[in-house]
């Protein structure tokens, strides 16, 4: 391997002044006509042009100073991972369509019709290259929300069947079994029991009145099961009378990030129904980014009216109950530093509630450079963990991730996000980084003091 | 075939030492703008030139021009000039008038066939001949027969150069100017309302001293006097730099001198020689006075949208037509919206 | 030089054509100086603010000599504080001014006498001389 | 009618016509296509003031991208401020202004306009360099953004040549200058120089979606 640093690759064959296109690599599913998946994504492009997304599309300076901020960019230099860049067709659908200027653009043919090269080239630029973290649309001179519009333009990409192979087989285990890791409800059923008996907690699983509905994300239940017993740990502790539910126990929504919006609303519609079944006043959200964009900010408009029921991120309940007594923590004798989950903080706005917590935890608290809103992402969220053929990228870009936090000399790095726990798993073990990472929920489970 | 004097005869015959003589030839060397090391050769050239024969034709215009050339008080060194010229035809100021007139103009355009020059101030009605007659000869007809033999034409004022204000919008006389009828005989044209007399004095200075015509610019105007604006040449330049502007005529700026610029200036498009040469024998000019410049040696200065609306005020038209624009403007964009909103139902439905 | 020459003038400091007229004026000394060459400047060619122009006169001051001309007018020819430099008018027989210039010169030529007109005195001398001589003889010889 | 008339009359009319209906043509498309309905549950008050905030908080750069974007950043800022300058602050263009708006206000003396344009010209070379050698920009670049650069340089350039002169007449050079003028008035609706009024509709609606979740904006 020639690479050094990542950032400056000792090819001497490389052209002058040029950039080399990498190779385009791209899946399809179903049997479609090509004119026919071009159809389709041209259709649902359009679906989602709105007048905040056309002011948007229509805004863009084309001043590329959101290349600057993208983690895939600044790791590369490749001019392809410009933000802008990747929403380039998108752009091109609503000129020649829904525009103002549409007419023209038409008759003059000043943008072209999308074609399925283009489409295929721009499946590695949707999906394998950006996380939809939301740092390009800080550095927007002009203010326009280019994480929001990835988020969009993917709809197109699914319905044209021009997604990534494991996004789609995620996304369609999601859909089929109600978990992207195929988590039946019995199977959740087995686990909840599991870690009661090892943890000793009680935890109500399919209580038929509660105020509180306490939901998963598959991975957690997978791979770390112990969120499961201090989630309840927490709950009961503050007194909460909480259940899980076996109709609607999936956080996680693959249906957003994979682009379907009609798998999007079923996961979404799970959770508001268990919600309104048991009569919740609130549902806790688990350690997971993109749920908390789901449900909290989008869910209402999945629903078509405001949501009966608070929607809360465990951070801000365990903050909420913290600050208001309902739980107490033992002072933690550690340094730690965290990493905030993109869809929580940055575009969850949630970003003070982890903050809290851990001034509770009394545990010496570095915060990363540029941390909080302008955290760098894992690498992992969008779906971008699941795509294997992103893997050696995702690396690439979490170096930077790497240096943050080293530079902030903690003994630990929390987060709560388990997609985020897992990139962070996965390429420590690339990089044979020995770094200690930790679950926030699990700190403060851990350290609950008894008598509260 | 009358014997003409030289100038150096006349002066000499009026007893004129060369000490005046040479002052005389200063101030025609300041009247062309030439160096006064010039002086030598237009004294030499003035001693040999010979006195021409001027005709001397008005048209639709005001004596405003005449009156120019003829206020200031005599005898003045560009008076001499004038001394040394024929007016041989000049309906205001001679004493003939009717037939004895019209014979002694023709007789002048027969003794100096192809050698005299004809003056003329006032546009030409092209609308209707009787609109404007001498002795029952119109004004087109007069024209076109004294310029036939003329060795050149100036027009005088800026009626007669660009049709000035018997040109101006509705132009109901159909006025034109000199050069749009004159096309076969070199023409200069002294714009100006009135022009400046020695500018006048000059054109006819140049060519008694050199026998040729001077150089033009491109509206045919001497460059000599005509090849600067007003607003490089005025004394009140250094306060358009600094942007101090008189708001009002008689506020604070106004009393201090400030740049009329903001009060309607045209200085900056208006080529004349007002501010160096200035007026009443060299006594100020009109920004001087502390009134904007007008620009009335410019073509159509009459029609320029006001002359107290500052240069740089464009000149929208109406408001009308504005709100107009912005009715379509939203219709335009109403109509491309639900145009947008079809295709996206019509995908929806298909998808 | 004379003793009355320290006694200058200051020249006071102003923002419009004076400062780099005497400038002009400088740079033609050293022309008149170095090269024998005078220079005129015609002063009708410059655009001069109100007061200017007296700014101008009253800067260069008055000096040993002033002539006047009466020829077709008043000329008034003026050496100022600073010699080989003039002040030249021209007035007409109405007393406007038709020129007005700066002479850069040891004399200008305006106050020599030109030889037409010395030829004319001459012979205008020698007419009323020889005309009138015998009567004057008679009359001394009584 | 000469070249000046021509360009002070029809065709600052016909720009004007087409700037008012380019501009609302443009806005009125955008912002009648169909609503974005929002039942989530806000966690601060959005609305108005937020997107306020956001208009005016989006005119800096936020810390973490200072570093990268300085050079850009600085070289827009001296476009923007310069142009701006020239435009609103020459004392014949306030009188511009003040022949339809019917007030004026104070302007600069004409050195520092010269300074500013000449500041605004040189920054705006330096983003087209930036624009043709930058591999980012190279790629996202298109027709729009070199003819905008164009006519938004064409109008300061022709006025500063004004004072120059360099021996064509006044009039031709203000007629030229008027007629660079209308050529920007009748582009800027169209294309990215839209953003003089987008602006404050993308600024205004990320205010409104961010500020009510309390995210960072």
């Amino acid at each position: 391997m020639t690479t050094v640093d990542g950032r400056h690759t000792l090819d001497r064959e490389a052209e002058r002044l040029a950039y080399k296109p990498p190779e385009v690599r791209h899946d399809i599913q179903g049997d479609m006509e090509t004119e026919e998946r071009v159809e389709k994504a041209m259709h649902h492009f359009v679906k989602n042009f709105n007048s905040q997304t056309a002011s948007y599309l229509d805004g863009c300076l084309h001043c590329g100073m959101c290349a600057d901020a993208c983690h895939f960019h600044v790791r590369t230099d490749d001019p392809r991972y410009t933000p802008i860049w990747k929403l380039e067709l998108f752009k091109q659908a609503y000129k020649r369509e829904a525009g103002p200027f549409a007419f023209f653009y038409r008759l003059f043919g000043f943008k072209k019709k999308v074609t399925i090269d283009q489409l295929e080239e721009w499946q590695h630029l949707l999906y394998d290259s950006c996380t939809v973290c939301g740092r390009c649309s800080l550095v927007c001179p002009m203010g326009i929300d280019i994480a929001g519009l990835v988020s969009m333009a993917r709809h197109g990409m699914f319905m044209a069947g021009l997604i990534p192979h494991e996004l789609h087989e995620t996304a369609k285990r999601a859909a089929e079994t109600g978990s992207p890791l195929g988590i039946t409800a019995d199977k959740f059923e087995d686990r909840v029991e599991w870690m009661a008996d090892e943890h000793e907690v009680e935890i109500p699983m399919d209580v038929e009145q509660a105020d509180v509905l306490a939901v998963m994300s598959s991975i957690e239940i997978q791979k770390y099961p112990q969120s499961i017993a201090a989630t309840a740990k927490i709950l009961n502790a503050a007194g909460e009378s909480w259940t899980f539910r076996t109709d609607g126990f999936e956080a996680t929504n693959f249906g957003m990030l994979s682009g379907n919006p009609g798998w999007q609303k079923e996961a979404t519609m799970k959770l508001i129904n268990a919600a309104i079944k048991i009569g919740a006043k609130l549902i806790v959200l688990p350690e997971c980014g993109h749920a908390y964009m789901a449900l909290r900010w989008m869910g209402a408009n999945m629903y078509g009216k405001p949501l009966p029921f608070k929607v809360m991120h465990i951070s801000e309940y365990m903050a909420d109950a913290l600050n208001k007594g309902k739980i107490k923590v033992k002072k933690v004798d550690t340094s730690v530093t965290y990493h905030d989950p993109c869809q929580v903080s940055r575009r969850g706005g949630a970003t003070q509630a982890a903050r809290d917590v851990i001034r509770h935890l009394g545990v010496d608290f570095r915060e990363m450079e540029y941390g909080g809103d302008y955290n760098w992402c894992c690498g992992g969220g969008g779906g971008v963990v699941t795509i294997k053929r992103a893997d050696p990228l995702r690396h690439r870009v979490f170096k930077l991730k790497m240096d943050q936090v080293e530079k902030t000399e903690a003994d630990e790095l929390l987060s709560s996000c388990a997609n985020c726990r897992q990139s962070f798993d996965d390429s420590q073990e690339h990089f044979n980084w020995d770094y200690k990472m930790g679950s926030l929920m699990e700190m403060v489970a851990e350290n609950l003091e008894d008598e509260a | 075939m009358k014997t003409i004097p030289t100038l150096g005869d006349i002066l000499q015959a009026q007893g004129v030492s060369r000490r005046g003589f040479m002052k005389y030839c200063a101030a025609t060397a300041s009247l062309l703008a030439l160096p006064p090391a010039m002086v030598p050769r237009i004294a030499q050239a003035l001693e040999q030139a010979r006195r021409p024969s001027v005709i001397w034709l008005s048209f639709q215009e005001c004596t405003g021009c005449t009156e120019s050339l003829t206020r200031s008080s005599s005898p003045t060194l560009e008076g001499l000039i004038f001394d040394s010229i024929s007016l041989d035809y000049h309906h205001t100021l001679q004493a003939a008038s009717g037939d004895a007139a019209e014979a002694a103009r023709h007789a002048a355009m027969e003794e100096n066939m192809g050698q005299y020059l004809v003056l003329v101030d006032g546009s030409i009605p092209m609308g209707n001949p009787g609109f404007s007659t001498i002795a029952g000869i119109s004004n087109y007809d007069m024209l076109m027969e004294t310029v036939e033999g003329a060795a050149a034409v100036v027009a005088i004022g800026s009626c007669a150069a660009f049709g000035g204000i018997p040109g101006a919008n509705p132009n109901p006389t159909g006025a034109v100017s000199v050069q749009d009828l004159v096309k076969d005989k070199p023409v200069v044209n002294v714009p100006g309302c009135p022009p400046i007399p020695m500018v006048i004095t000059a054109v006819l200075a140049q060519f008694l001293t050199f026998g040729q015509l001077p150089e033009l610019d491109i509206h045919g105007r001497p460059v000599a006097f005509f090849g600067q604006t007003i607003h490089d040449r005025c004394y009140r330049r250094p306060f358009y730099e600094q942007g101090k502007f008189a708001e009002t005529f008689d506020d604070e700026g106004a009393r201090k001198g400030w740049c009329l610029f903001k009060l309607g200036c045209k200085g900056p498009i208006t080529y004349n020689a007002c501010a160096t040469v200035k007026w009443n024998a060299g006594t100020s000019f009109p920004i001087e006075s502390g009134h904007p410049c007008l620009g009335c040696s410019e073509p159509g200065f009459w029609d320029k949208g006001g002359f107290y609306a500052p240069l740089s005020t464009g000149n929208f038209g109406s408001g009308g037509k504005l709100a107009g624009a912005a009715v379509a403007g939203v219709a335009l964009g109403a109509a491309a919206a639900v145009a947008g909103r079809r295709r996206q139902a019509k995908y929806t439905k298909e998808a | 030089m004379t003793l009355k020459d320290p006694i200058r003038s200051p020249i006071p400091f102003s923002r419009g054509n004076v400062r780099p007229l005497l400038n002009e004026i400088i740079h033609a000394l050293d022309r008149l100086l170095d090269d024998d060459e005078p220079t005129v400047i015609d002063l009708a060619s410059l655009p001069f603010a109100p007061g200017e122009l007296e700014e101008l006169e009253q800067t260069l001051g008055t000096g040993e000599l002033t002539a006047e001309l009466d020829a077709l007018g008043k000329s008034f020819i003026r050496e100022t504080e600073y010699p080989g430099v003039w002040w030249v008018e021209h007035h007409n027989t109405g007393g406007e001014v038709v020129g007005r210039y700066i002479e850069i010169t040891r004399s200008p030529e305006i106050l020599m006498s030109q030889d037409a007109d010395v030829g004319a005195g001459r012979a205008r001398l020698r007419d009323s001389f020889e005309n009138s001589g015998p009567e004057l003889n008679k009359e001394a010889g009584k | 009618m000469d070249l000046l008339d021509f360009a002070r009359g029809p065709a600052l009319q016909v720009a004007a016509y087409i700037l008012v209906a380019g501009v609302l043509w443009r806005l009125v498309g955008i912002l009648m296509l169909k609503e974005k309905p929002e039942f989530s549950e806000p966690r601060k008050p959005g609305g108005f003031m937020a997107a306020l905030k956001v208009i005016y908080t989006r005119s800096f750069t936020a810390a973490p991208f200072k570093r990268a974007t300085l050079y850009p950043k600085m070289l827009a800022y001296v476009l923007h401020i310069g142009f701006f300058a020239v435009i609103f602050l020459f004392v014949p263009h306030i009188v511009f202004f003040e022949g339809f708006l019917g007030f004026d206000w104070p302007g600069l003396p004409n050195n520092v306009i010269y300074l500013s344009g000449v500041a605004a010209v040189v920054a705006g070379l330096a983003l087209l360099v930036r624009r043709l050698t930058d591999p980012v920009l190279r790629l996202i670049s298109n027709f729009d953004d070199y003819f905008s650069w164009f006519v938004t340089i064409l109008p300061i350039l022709t006025g500063l040549i004004m004072p120059v002169r360099m021996g064509v007449r006044y009039e031709t050079l203000l007629a030229i200058h008027i007629l660079s003028v209308a050529v920007l008035m009748i582009w800027l609706p169209f294309g990215k120089l839209g953003h003089t009024f987008l602006v404050f509709v993308t600024r205004g609606t990320t205010g409104m979606v961010f500020e009510r979740r309390g995210a960072k904006t």
